[in-house]
């Protein structure tokens, strides 16, 4: 993979350096005055995000998390976030010819009102960026759906020098809908498949998430040259 | 000449003196020429104030041969106005004494003597 | 032009008031009461033959007294407000010497000036005259000595103590008055005397020395404060 | 006893001993002197305690020992006793000012300066006519030698405009009495007055003449261009003696002289003071130099004074008491003001702020003003009373209004002057040079003034039951103020607690419910003192003023007495306001809008007295006639006070800019004051008895309308505790119109507002001012996120804000629940809309309040900042009890109220049920009940959520959703500057400040029409020398004519 | 009756709407849709929806008033119901009412509002606050249409007492405060529309533009709360109108009819109308539905 190429992305002190080298100027630990006349310093990365890892959350045992699982999977809130070529794909949807409410799927405009995330084709380093910060700040149980081809191995762009190839380093991707690019139908079924894989109890991307921070955390701070931001987004 | 007394005449033309010197009082701009003014315009009215004190046919009031002590309210003038006047001459000289000290530091201030540059302080 | 115009309306309006207040009538024919009083009464109450010598310095004698004061007032004034300057003044300017005649004939008529200035307040209360006569004609001498000589310095001691000790006297004269006869300034506390000689009308004569010596002190003080100033460089 | 002329005589003979005794050094030479002058004094002294005190018939004095006419005669009567003791002490303390002048400027002029008193004496004294006239040129001729005690080109420029015209009015008057004496025969103006000259044309303008001049000494208005250059230009100690000695002794010889006209010309004189005493002042108002400023306000007076003497027909035997008054406050007030300008030597008023340097100065400097004003405890403040109220009772409204008009022009430039020294900055200015000789006569008009205020009290009428200990406690405390804070604040609660031991059980009903406000309000807002360190100079007196002020309101019974104690009240609150950092504007028009108001109310008891006879309160239920006109006029004068629409602008600086611990107080307790005035004018117009007098209707209007505008405006505030003073306007809309409802259930309303109000814009005023000085700013858009830090005070502007927006189950529900009974019972169905409407924009500037400063994003600069003090929480959650228990149980606090106005409004629809139900004619309403419910529920659905969320995880202020970015800073995430930009944009033309404006326009016209006119004022002798024979042409052809 | 069973009895009637309130939205929701041609939601949507919410793993927490702030707002909406009569002539669903008249009701609305303002206040984000100060503004002139209509009724029957105003309208459809004051009730209706907030008076919402105004923060729980509230919200607000101006209800049967139909008036508009600026709302309530409100005052008078 192409992020793994070069070594220096392996050097975590390298990592600490480029991240206080790309702090934005605001984001720096600074002194004010307070108002009466003391010096204060704040740390932005400190005080301003919180500092915790995420947690696993599990699930409830029998009948009730089937219950629970069916009406997750019978209302899926989707969050209006679109990545690449494939976000033009999303509105039809929501058209008399497609029509995702008879599903029970909608879209949110905030992650923390939404269950679903798709990632709609390439994803830049940029684009990562947000999308993991989104994806964070939604509550679990939360999913994520990819489309495309350049999601599952890069596609056309595999070899771009800022775009990922395959979206499951960074985040757990519940259903891949194939195709360049998947139609609105195709869309649907993936729906139909993340219901299935929730009802079935599968769909624990969350937990996988924070079971295997470290390691996410790892290729994304490989990946995004300039990270500067909180380890995790609440 | 029966009806027009001495002190008609007095009176007018002290009248005139009077209006003559507030003429020159608000019209001349020259300081001194002011507190000429001044002058004539006391001077106006020492004469008013003597034409006033006068009884036709009447001599001065002082009680020598010429006035009978025992008739002396029927042969002199009246003696008050001309003492009044002798104290408002004096006191007219001692303002005008002071004007003209006050002109002539004006003057030195200044170097004019014309009152309309002397308007430092206003509204 | 206008201006003008409204200074002669101005004046106007005062000369109709001024003929309106006099009303052009004719004089009286005889005394009004007080008149008549000082001119029955005057000669038993006061003793002098000159009445307006007896009005004057007796039944008016406060106004006198305060007509005195006027001058003193206006010589002191002149005194500190000309002075202040002359402190320190430069040298004085060069004046031209006068003509041996006027010096000689000033020398000679002086004396004879002062004498009929004293001559003249002490029969002020016989004859017409009196203090003030007396007292413009001392000074006068004075201006003769100045405009002959306009060098020369006066003495402002000596008018100084010429000055207070006359006023005082008239004063304590009054006092004597209030104590001894009465009121204030009543002559009668000395006696009346003969009507009609040098000697009579009690304390007339003496008032009037002392009237004639402040008045000539005071004018005389004015002139040479005048004078003196006039003589500094402009 | 010692013969009256031993005055003249010792002046004169110590004078012209002078120059001898001078031989032996200057020392001894002022020793003497002022051994004379106090000789003078204690003879004039002497014969006060015998003629007025001991009440001896007066002493004549015949000179040379012959019966006037023949001879001068001087008289001693009570009168002359006074004048000559007025200005023979100010000889004395004068001279002792002017001791160092004296010594560098030598012996003469102490001569000249002995001379002026001589002179001033004898014409105090004198019955005879010229020699009135000679001694009159002595004291003219002697000002004009002093003024050049200060050797400067513009004193002997002042001079000789000086002489210019004394010479022409000394002219005119010898003419006068020249002419007198040929119709009359006489000079003794017993046998004058007797001869009755009038008769005779030629007689008449002879007087006329003699008056005229007399009336030029004055220096009426505009003839008086040459006598405002000699304030200006003469020395500061000689300025003070012409206006206190000199102008005092003119205005005695003027009341002396009116009688020889025999009655004639008395409404001319008066005209002309009013002319003079309107039109001086107006010119004043533009005026920067401080000298020429007092010689406005002097000329001012003096105009007063002359309309006064020539009102004498309106004022009968209380003629010269009133003279008295105004002119010992004139003559002290402004010996000591010009006495001040000579010790600060600053020609411009805006420097005066150098006397902070000195506060015992400018404690000294704030008395003369408010002596001038005529505020209490001051001689003018009962006199200009007594004054009103007998002009009222002749029925002399014209003479009222413009003795209003002036007096407010006056205070327009004093209060600006005040302020200057009370506020701008004084560090730049040198320090004051103190020279005892000068400071001792300053104190002692400043000491004199207030023991002739209490000697003066007897002066007005009603003022037997005036309580002057909360005021000598107030002196005491002004000089404990060297005491840190906490223990005056500590001596200040203790007071107040006591006197409020002291009155409350005394009062009844209504009082007593203002008396709530008052006194435990005033103890809690003070409380909050204890949050300041240092000392804090000057707030312990000002604020005890104010609750002295307020707390005499209570037990005022009559007129006189609710006059004095309002006008207390104002000077405290004016102090508190003024003391704010930015609060010069503001507390300056606070203060006119206070006196305008004062004015109006003066007007309106004036109104009273003359329609009723009565001094009582109760006055205003038994106008005869003109009743309407008293209760407009009264009403305004509250209304002021109370922030109505169009009298409102004033308010929202003056409590915004006010102290964190002073806004509370003013704006919780102090606008009551108004509303209490409102209530007891209510009452006394005759409660439901009156209720159909068209003046409710506008009233209620106007509340409705003022509720509305006040509130959209504190919409679009961004300034926390001027969005709060907007507020209270608004609120203060309710109340007035509440009570202009006058019915039972109205009234209940405005009660229940106003003891509401009071509550929680306390608490509000509180919490915000202790944000604010914890914070330093007053703009929410500069805060935010404060919840954090200081979570009590959210929780009590959380209580705030919902009894305030009216939300049951808090207590201002409760006013709510009444207003719509009251307001559809009533039929004010548009004005209770408007109300209502008022009552949801409320929402919109309570939200912001509580979102701007608590939530929302916190700064980086308050990340460490700290609860507010706990003197500022612990009142306000005092008062979160009150509105608790008024929430819980509002009958508690309702039913007695209802009883007590059950009096005023007998026919009450409500009703109270045993379970606490009140049962309107239309609506019902069970606060506790319905506390119970909300309370249930809310604990309820609370305790569900914890359930719920009792895992939730807590994080930072920037964990928000950002569409996938991050917020940058707090600042610029905080959405709280303009954020009713749409709601501006729709409606906010409608809190255009076009009253302001209005205002504005007025006060640029009266300073443009000040500056047109004092154009006449050119600076030149010669065109004042017109100017005075202009007057007296004029004035002639007016009065005589051809 | 005794406390208990009157609480039961509120709990019964507030479960009932609780629920209806959740079905007419589904079914408002449907018929939307039908409108789009297109098949819309199922008509259970809405409790699936409310389960997914409480049931979510996680919640976050801003602040103890963020916690609050739903616990506000559903206060507001319960506290109508506790203070509202349900049922004409049944002692049982009057509820509370006899602790407060309507002047109560016209308040403790706000409460909800405020709660909701504060949450989203402290939830720190800027579009929370843009939408509540929108909301807020658009409420002001809302109100005041409604309010003038209500004070008309109160002079129109003389009382504030809503069980009195429903017993007046009894007796025939034609004793409708609809037909006996029309005016009234025009002016109602039309502020009726901005308190739905439907559109074309979503603007707080105005979910383009700054996501869904207030709630942004919101989820899990606390926005099962907020749609718990909204689904109580509806219908007692509609059952407000129903009472006085449609003749209240005698079952429950005609209160699920009446207050179907006075909502579907909202969103029937809504569905026709795309949404206003915030000036054009506020000042659209400043125009015919206060005008109307004016005559209706100036009617009795």
């Amino acid at each position: 993979m192409a992020q793994d190429n070069n070594p220096q992305h392996n050097d975590e002190k390298k990592i600490q350096e480029t991240r206080e080298k790309f702090l934005k100027d605001y984001n720096k630990k600074r002194e004010v005055e307070s108002p009466d006349g003391q010096k204060i310093e704040v740390e932005p990365m400190k005080d301003y995000f919180s500092q915790q890892r995420p947690q696993r959350k599990d699930p409830h045992k029998g009948v009730i998390e089937k219950f629970l699982n069916w009406a997750r999977s019978e209302s899926i809130w989707v969050l209006g976030f679109g990545t690449g070529c494939g976000s033009i794909e999303i509105p039809p949807l929501s058209s008399p010819r497609f029509d995702m409410y008879r599903f029970g799927v909608a879209m949110r405009p905030t992650p923390r009102q939404s269950s679903a995330m798709i990632i709609s084709g390439y994803l830049s380093v940029k684009t990562l960026k947000r999308a993991i910060r989104s994806y964070e700040q939604m509550m679990q149980p939360k999913f994520v759906m990819a489309l495309g081809s350049c999601t599952i191995n890069g596609g056309m762009y595999w070899d771009s020098y800022n775009t990922i190839n395959r979206l499951d380093h960074y985040m757990p991707v519940d259903v891949y809908v194939a195709g360049c690019m998947p139609r609105p139908e195709a869309l649907l079924a993936g729906f139909n498949q993340l219901k299935k894989r929730i009802r079935e109890g599968r769909a624990e991307g969350a937990n996988q998430y924070a079971d295997h921070f470290d390691w996410y955390k790892a290729n994304q701070k490989k990946i995004i040259k300039d990270w500067n931001m909180p380890d995790y987004n609440w | 000449m029966e009806h027009i007394s001495l002190s008609q005449i007095a009176i007018v033309a002290g009248i005139l003196l009077i209006l003559i010197g507030l003429w020159a009082i608000i019209s001349q701009r020259n300081i001194i020429k002011m507190i000429i003014g001044f002058s004539l315009f006391d001077t106006g009215i020492h004469i008013v104030m003597v034409g006033v004190g006068y009884v036709r046919g009447k001599t001065a009031p002082v009680l020598d041969e010429a006035v009978n002590v025992k008739e002396a309210a029927r042969q002199i003038v009246d003696p008050l106005p001309q003492a009044l006047v002798l104290t408002a001459i004096v006191i007219g000289l001692g303002i005008t004494a002071l004007m003209l000290a006050y002109a002539l530091r004006l003057y030195q201030k200044k170097k004019t003597l014309d009152v309309k540059k002397f308007n430092d302080l206003k509204w | 032009m206008l201006k003008k115009i409204f200074f002669l309306l101005v004046l106007a309006g005062f000369a109709v008031m001024l003929f309106n207040a006099y009303g052009l009538s004719g004089p009286d024919q005889q005394l009004n009461d007080v008149a008549a009083h000082y001119a029955e009464k005057g000669p038993q109450e006061v003793g002098a033959a000159n009445l307006v010598a007896s009005v004057i310095v007796t039944y008016r004698g406060l106004d006198t007294l305060g007509e005195v004061t006027i001058l003193f007032l206006a010589a002191s004034i002149i005194g500190f407000f000309l002075k202040a300057r002359r402190d320190n003044q430069r040298a004085p300017k060069q004046v031209r010497k006068t003509s041996e005649i006027l010096e000689t004939a000033a020398k000679v008529i002086t004396p004879v000036i002062f004498l009929f200035g004293i001559y003249v307040f002490i029969n002020g209360h016989l004859t017409p005259g009196g203090g003030f006569q007396g007292g413009a004609i001392i000074a006068s001498g004075l201006v003769l000595m100045l405009l002959a000589n306009p060098v020369k310095k006066i003495n402002h001691n000596i008018i100084r103590v010429i000055e207070s000790i006359s006023g005082f006297s008239f004063i304590l004269l009054g006092i004597f008055g209030l104590l001894l006869a009465g009121g204030f300034l009543d002559n009668a506390f000395l006696p009346l005397g003969d009507f009609g000689t040098l000697l009579s009308a009690g304390a007339v004569p003496l008032i009037y020395i002392f009237i004639g010596l402040k008045v000539g002190a005071e004018l005389s003080g004015i002139v040479s404060n005048l004078q003196e100033t006039q003589k500094e460089q402009i | 006893m010692v013969e009256p002329v031993y005055i003249v005589a010792s002046g004169l003979g110590i004078a012209f001993l002078l120059g001898l005794i001078n031989k032996a050094g200057k020392n001894p030479a002022g020793g003497v002197m002022l051994l004379a002058l106090a000789f003078m004094t204690l003879v004039s002294l002497q014969w006060m305690s015998s003629v007025v005190f001991a009440g001896n018939s007066p002493h004549y004095t015949f000179t040379a020992g012959f019966q006037p006419p023949f001879s001068i005669s001087l008289m001693m009567g009570e009168k002359e006793a006074f004048f000559t003791t007025l200005v023979n002490l100010i000889g004395l303390l004068g001279g002792i000012y002017l001791w160092e002048r004296f010594h560098k400027q030598g012996v003469n002029t102490m001569i000249v300066y002995l001379l002026l008193f001589v002179g001033l004496n004898v014409v105090v004294m004198t019955r005879d006519l010229f020699n009135l006239f000679v001694f009159l040129e002595i004291s003219s001729v002697a000002i004009t030698g002093l003024v050049l005690l200060q050797r400067e080109h513009k004193a002997i420029t002042a001079g000789f405009k000086y002489l210019v015209a004394t010479g022409i009015i000394s002219g005119i008057l010898l003419i006068g009495i020249i002419f007198i004496y040929q119709y009359g025969g006489s000079l003794y103006i017993d046998d004058i007055i007797a001869a009755n000259l009038t008769a005779v044309k030629g007689g008449m303008v002879a007087i006329f003449l003699v008056l005229i001049a007399i009336a030029l000494e004055l220096k009426p208005f505009p003839a008086n261009g040459w006598a405002l250059d000699l304030y200006q230009g003469a020395h500061p100690g000689v300025a003070a003696l012409v206006s206190g000695a000199f102008a005092s002794a003119m205005v005695f010889v003027l009341y002396k002289l009116l009688p020889i006209a025999g009655g004639q010309w008395q409404t001319m004189f008066a005209t002309l003071g009013a002319l003079t005493f309107v039109g001086s002042n107006l010119l004043g108002i533009k005026q920067n130099q401080s000298q020429r400023l007092l010689g406005y306000s002097s000329v001012g007076q003096i105009g007063l004074l002359v309309m006064v003497v020539g009102l004498a027909q309106f004022l009968g035997d209380r003629l010269t008491l009133i003279a008295y008054g105004l002119l010992i406050s004139h003559y002290l007030a402004k010996a000591g003001l010009f006495w001040l300008a000579g010790v600060l030597d600053q020609d411009q008023i805006r420097n005066w702020a150098q006397l902070r340097k000195k506060p015992h100065l400018l404690a000294l400097f704030g008395t003369f003003i408010f002596a001038l004003v005529g505020f209490p405890p001051f001689p003018s403040f009962f006199a200009k009373w007594e004054l009103i109220m007998q002009l009222s009772a002749g029925s002399g409204y014209v003479w009222v209004g413009l003795i209003l008009l002036g007096s407010l022009l006056e205070a327009v430039y004093l209060f600006r002057w005040l302020g200057y020294a009370l506020k701008l900055d004084h560090q730049q200015l040198p320090a004051i040079n103190i020279q005892w000789h000068k400071i001792i006569p300053i104190v002692l008009a400043g000491v004199g003034l207030f023991v002739l205020g209490y000697l003066a009290t007897p002066i007005a009428s009603g003022t037997a039951g005036i309580n002057f200990i909360p005021l000598a406690f107030i002196i005491l405390i002004y000089f404990l103020d060297v005491l840190p804070a906490r223990v005056k604040n500590i001596v200040v609660i203790a007071a107040m607690a006591y006197y409020g031991y002291l009155i409350m059980p005394g009062l009844e009903d209504v009082r007593f419910i203002f008396s709530v406000i008052f006194i435990i309000g005033g103890i809690l807002t003070l409380l909050a003192g204890f949050a300041y360190k240092g000392r804090r100079k000057g707030f312990y007196p000002a604020a005890l003023l104010m609750y002295a002020g307020l707390g005499q309101l209570l037990t005022a019974e009559t007129m006189l007495q609710f006059f004095f104690a309002w006008e207390l009240m104002t000077i405290g609150s004016y102090i508190l306001i003024i003391r704010g950092k930015n609060s010069i504007r503001h507390g300056y028009s606070y203060m006119l809008f206070s006196v305008g108001g004062a004015y109006l109310m003066l007007a309106g008891f004036g109104v009273a007295y003359a329609g009723s006879g009565m001094a009582d309160l109760a006055a205003i239920a038994n106008i005869t006639q003109l009743a309407g006109w008293a209760a407009v006029l009264i009403a305004i004068g509250f209304m002021t006070k109370t922030a109505t629409l169009g009298l409102h602008i004033w308010l929202p600086g003056a409590h915004a800019e006010a102290e964190s611990d002073v806004s509370p107080m003013v704006s919780a307790i102090l606008l009551k004051a108004g509303v209490f005035g409102l209530v007891l004018l209510f009452i006394h117009m005759g409660g439901e008895a009156a209720s159909g007098h068209p003046l409710f209707y506008v009233l209620g209007w106007l509340g409705a309308i003022t509720a509305l505008v006040a509130n959209l405006s504190a919409v679009f505030q961004e300034d926390a505790k001027r969005l709060l003073a907007y507020s209270s306007i608004g609120q203060l809309g309710y109340i007035l119109f509440a009570f202009a409802i006058m019915t039972h259930v109205g009234w209940l309303a405005g009660f229940t507002y106003t003891l509401n109000h009071f509550m929680y814009k306390a608490i509000l005023f509180l919490i915000v001012g202790g944000i604010v000085l914890r914070l330093r700013t007053h703009y929410m858009y500069e805060m935010g996120g404060l919840i954090k830090r200081m979570p009590y005070s959210f929780i009590a502007v959380l209580i705030g804000i919902v009894a305030l927006a009216g939300m049951p189950p808090l207590s201002g529900f409760a006013g709510k629940w009444l207003f719509y009974n009251a307001g559809i019972e009533k039929g004010w169905y548009f004005q209770g809309g408007v109300i209502f409407f008022s009552g949801i924009i409320a929402f919109l500037y309570l939200y912001r309040l509580i979102h701007s400063i608590f939530l929302g994003q916190l700064k980086d600069r308050h990340r460490r900042v700290k609860e507010i003090s706990p003197w500022f929480l612990i009142p306000a959650y005092t008062l979160i009890m009150g509105i608790m228990v008024f929430s819980a149980k509002p009958g508690w606090i309702l039913q007695p109220i209802g009883q007590a106005i059950t009096q005023y409004f007998p026919s009450s629809p409500l009703r109270w049920q045993a379970d606490g139900t009140a049962i309107g004619e239309l609506g019902y309403w069970n606060g506790s009940q319905v506390m119970v419910i909300v309370m249930g529920v809310f604990i309820l659905i609370t305790l569900w959520l914890i359930l719920l969320n009792r895992k939730a995880k807590k994080v930072e202020q920037f964990n928000i959703v950002y569409a996938g970015e991050r917020p940058e800073r707090p600042e610029t995430t905080h959405i709280s500057y303009n954020i009713y930009a749409g709601y501006n944009k729709a409606i906010g033309f409608l809190a255009t400040p076009w009253i302001s404006g209005l205002w504005q326009w007025i006060a640029d016209g009266f300073r443009d029409l000040a500056v047109q006119i004092r154009r006449i004022y050119n600076g030149n002798g010669q065109t004042y020398a017109l100017h005075l024979l202009t007057y007296v042409v004029v004035v002639y052809l007016i009065t005589i004519g051809g | 009756m005794d406390l208990l069973t009157r609480v039961l009895f509120t709990l019964l009637g507030l479960f009932i709407i609780l629920n209806w309130g959740l079905l007419m939205t589904a079914i408002m929701r449907k018929l939307t849709a039908r409108v789009g041609k297109r098949v819309g939601i199922r008509w259970y949507q809405p409790w699936i929806n409310l389960v997914k919410l409480y049931s979510n793993r996680n919640s976050i927490s801003h602040g103890v008033m963020f916690q609050l702030g739903p616990v506000f707002r559903l206060l507001g909406g319960v506290g109508l119901v506790m203070f509202m009569p349900l049922i004409y002539g049944s002692e049982l669903f009057t509820n509370f009412s006899f602790a407060g008249d309507l002047v109560i009701i016209l308040y403790i609305k706000f409460f909800g509002m405020l709660g909701m303002a504060l949450g989203a206040g402290e939830g720190g984000h800027p579009y929370s606050a843009i939408g509540v100060s929108r909301g807020l503004s658009q409420v002001t002139t809302v109100e005041l249409p409604f309010t003038l209509a209500v004070i008309a009724l109160a002079v129109q029957y003389n009382t504030l007492s809503i069980t009195e105003i429903v017993a007046a309208q009894q007796g025939g459809i034609l004793n409708w405060t609809l037909f006996t004051n029309p005016v009234a009730t025009a002016a109602a209706l039309l502020s009726m529309l901005g308190i739905f907030m439907h559109s074309p008076f979503d603007l707080h919402k105005a979910p383009n533009e700054i996501p869904i105004g207030p709630p942004t923060e919101y989820h899990s729980s606390y926005l099962g709360i907020l749609r718990t509230n909204a689904a109580i919200l509806h219908v007692i607000e509609a059952v407000l109108f129903m009472n006085l101006f449609f003749g209240g209800a005698t079952s429950w049967p005609m209160l699920i009819v009446k207050t179907f139909l006075i909502y579907f008036i909202s969103v029937f508009v809504g569905v026709v109308f795309p949404r206003f600026r915030i000036e054009q709302s506020v000042r659209w309530f400043l125009q015919v539905p206060l005008i109307l409100g004016i005559v209706a005052i100036i009617l009795i008078l």
